[in-house]
């Protein structure tokens, strides 16, 4: 019934290279904690974690791990559950760069890849310490006769391409294009990633496409390299419209992460 | 009756009284009080045949959003969000926020997680209520350790937003833009003048419609209890259990 | 049952004031003829019609009614049925200005308006007879060090805001929010403009957002000024997913329309 | 069995001799002999156990987007689309082609439709398959008179992509972008190449591997009238009523 192959859990981590730019999807776009255990299973080292925009317990657990030495984000944290503890702990300890960003500076960067364009400008920003530490962004005085303030100062962002982006959906249809309703951040994720993997709760044996509103919901398999059926493959985290996070897991973990050894002890049970 | 009105309670109160000429008010991450606050507000111009469209974005009930995650910073740069809560690990005395950490940067001694949309909806919202409980020398100070968004901008900066007010759990402040200062607007009933300066890092002026902070009303209690409540529980469901255990 | 207000065709034209930009959206986007045959007999002057990228038979009817004074556009054409008469004719005897553009450019252009950026670069077009004519774009050298190659010329296009855009959909639900399916241009047409009436063949009594899914499918109602209910509006084009185009119809007025006294025959039959 | 093999069909197979190595082709506006190669091109690559992607834009069967009209354009800049074709008005010896209109721009003389994404398109996708029914004097030209995209750039242009083969009702072209010029390739068995000479406003030189453009077997026959045909007629129902009477 399905026109692709379906890959395992291993191969999509086995696609996962040492220092790779790893897209990271936040709490409400379809987190893929299977996948994430199973990267921290194989010891994968020095990812450069890319945020859109923000990672929660992913991000926290890959760089207690240690398997992080860089990541761009506008924030890390634990939502309803307090502060990231693995991350805080790295940073004000000097283990992992952090690239500090804002929300739409994210989303701008892939968006100038998604165009093949080298920048993109964003209006904002300019004055905050933000701006200050980021060598790689530059202003300029706005060069347009005909839109803008002439000479107003507007910021300038790099394009960014990301080595892989892995992100768990509800489903995928035979043909392999997934279902990602209104999460639509995933899908600038995908134009600007070289690759995309998936994992999904199941397989639907239709074609999106035969309907315009449910073509409406999907990535198309165009930008898809491979599939993996993971039941629950988000939890502790929240799949939208799907099911809710399992808030007495992660409050588990914001208690247990706080120190090194009770973060050790949870990844031990996790794992 | 005795309403035995909370904490939270008065804090929701008050910026529900901020949002009355608003036809948008966005939520943003982590707000359980301005999402309550922006809920009630919504309900209460039904009364006065009024429609105040509220997005608050870690719902999906009240996610009004289709175009992805940029949706609200696109939104709000195209100038269609009148209000937008911001907090800050620190705010200073010109309105500075810091939401990174605390130490000199990038050698951070205690690191938040992020500065998050701030320094753009900073810019283009034309009103921006910061909020932030906790009021204290340690996060009202003289001059923020980061700068996630700064409070004013030079001249040619393009900026039709920036902040309007401050609400701590004490007090409210507003924001004087030519000044580059806040002026002490309502106080907790609790509360002093003199208490306040001395609560405060930071220099402000005191205005001269200075008054208490009104306590919410029955019947807006009512609403706030009877009605919001199982809303807000639905995207923070810790906060609901907590304040009216639900 | 509705939560809005229906407006009628009228309220509608009546909004579309003398000298405007008014947004056309392209054939499968859903063309809202009736609006624009009202919007001919009111008579309405030096319109400037912005095409996102293209146009087929509303613009040539409203140029060729004498409604136009100006338009931007990658394309205009009467597709399978030949060229449209009554803009080349117009083109040919400068009665209209025509911006010469290319699809790419018309979408970042409103991208950069749904952005609120001055600009938006764009790659290639450069050493077009297209650029050379667009004294609105300007060419600058990349100025990153960390994206793109270093000192190549970029183009940038202006930010350009819509004073109106009018299209037609399949549907609205109760509270307002309009089926667009994946015509995803439909939204980037609604961001960049100042004001946005839609005409719909008809209102459902349900609510979009209710179900992820179908969120996925609408532009919300924040975005939308006004509704009207109008049966057949895109009538003779196709309403993508409900009803396909009327060729008899159109190779009728492709022939009619190759003259001026056909046209104005043809146009006193429709109106 | 007599094929009887109309001027349509043979361009169809020329076409879709270009596609074998594809994973991706996209087909715009207008263009039902590149839709129908581009189909036979994927029915034929499962022979192979290969798989094709084929993207045309006028159905909404064969529409692989969901993110409005921009994907396309975005898709082909991002390196995602293998092969496009382009038409023109006019296209010269440099493989500038002229969508616009014919006179001194803007005092055109003949207005055109217009330039569709040519601009974008010639410069990203790497292989440009120009196609033009019309081979005379008058659409292949010296030099355009509007450029509406062109055929080469300057070093410094970002620009991955370009014209690869010009195909029309007589001959087909590869294009050598070393020396900014075509190349005669493979010509119509009714045709010479002095008359090809005669016929085209440009000069270009011969490929020293010049053949006869083959006819298609009673195999891609039968594929292309039977299979291919109706999936056609969904996009291009005038196209396909006209040649195959469906």
């Amino acid at each position: 019934m399905k026109s692709f192959d379906e890959l395992s859990l291993k191969e999509i981590v086995d696609e996962v290279q040492d220092g790779f730019i790893l897209g990271i999807p936040a709490d409400y776009s379809g987190v893929p904690m299977k996948f994430t255990k199973e990267l921290i299973k194989k010891g994968v080292k020095n990812l450069k974690l890319y945020c859109l925009p923000l990672t929660t317990i992913q991000g926290d657990m890959l760089i207690g791990s240690g398997c992080v030495s860089e990541i761009e984000a506008a924030a890390v944290t634990l939502g309803e559950f307090g502060m990231a503890p693995r991350f805080s702990e790295a940073v004000e300890n000097g283990k992992i760069l952090i690239k500090d960003s804002t929300c739409p500076a994210l989303h701008a960067q892939l968006q100038a890849t998604e165009k093949s364009v080298p920048f993109m400008p964003l209006r904002g920003v300019i004055g905050s310490d933000i701006q200050k530490h980021r060598k790689d962004w530059h202003v300029i005085q706005n060069p347009m006769r005909s839109s803008g303030v002439r000479e107003e100062p507007v910021l300038l962002l790099p394009a960014v391409q990301l080595d892989i982006l892995v992100f768990h959906a509800p489903c995928s249809d035979r043909n392999g294009n997934i279902q990602i309703g209104r999460r639509r951040e995933l899908a600038t994720l995908a134009h600007a990633s070289k690759k995309v993997f998936v994992t999904v709760e199941k397989v639907l044996d239709i074609d999106f496409f035969e309907d315009e509103l449910s073509a409406a919901t999907c990535l198309p398999a165009l930008y898809v390299n491979g599939i993996s059926i993971v039941k629950n493959g988000a939890w502790p985290c929240a799949l939208p419209g799907v099911y809710s996070s399992d808030n007495e897991e992660i409050k588990k973990y914001s208690l247990a992460a706080k120190t090194k050894e009770g973060f050790g002890e949870y990844m031990k049970y996790c794992l | 009756m005795n309403l035995n009105i909370q904490r939270e309670e008065l804090l929701i109160s008050q910026l529900a009284d901020l949002l009355k000429n608003d036809k948008h008010v966005a939520v943003g991450a982590a707000s359980p009080i301005p999402g309550a606050a922006a809920l009630l507000a919504k309900e209460e111009a039904k009364f006065l045949n009024k429609r105040l469209r509220v997005t608050i974005l870690h719902s999906n009930k009240y996610n009004n959003f289709t175009d992805g995650a940029r949706e609200l910073f696109d939104c709000a740069a195209q100038g269609r969000i009148d209000t937008f809560f911001l907090g800050g690990v620190q705010i200073d005395g010109q309105a500075n926020i810091n939401l990174v950490g605390t130490g000199k940067y990038p050698k951070i001694k205690k690191r938040f997680p992020g500065s998050f949309g701030s320094a753009l909806m900073y810019f283009v919202v034309p009103q921006i209520v910061l909020f932030r409980e906790e009021h204290s020398p340690r996060t009202l100070v003289k001059k923020v350790d980061f700068i996630s968004a700064p409070g004013v901008s030079e001249k040619d900066v393009y900026r039709p937003g920036g902040p309007k007010y401050l609400l701590t759990n004490r007090a409210l402040f507003r924001f004087n833009k030519n000044l580059q200062k806040f002026s002490l607007y309502k106080i907790n009933e609790k509360e002093t003048v003199k208490n306040l300066i001395k609560l405060t890092g930071f220099d402000f002026d005191v205005d001269n419609k200075i008054s208490q902070m009104p306590n919410p009303d029955t019947n807006r209690i009512n609403i706030l209890r009877n009605k919001i409540a199982p809303m807000v529980s639905e995207f923070y469901p810790e906060f609901a259990n907590r304040i009216w255990g639900i």
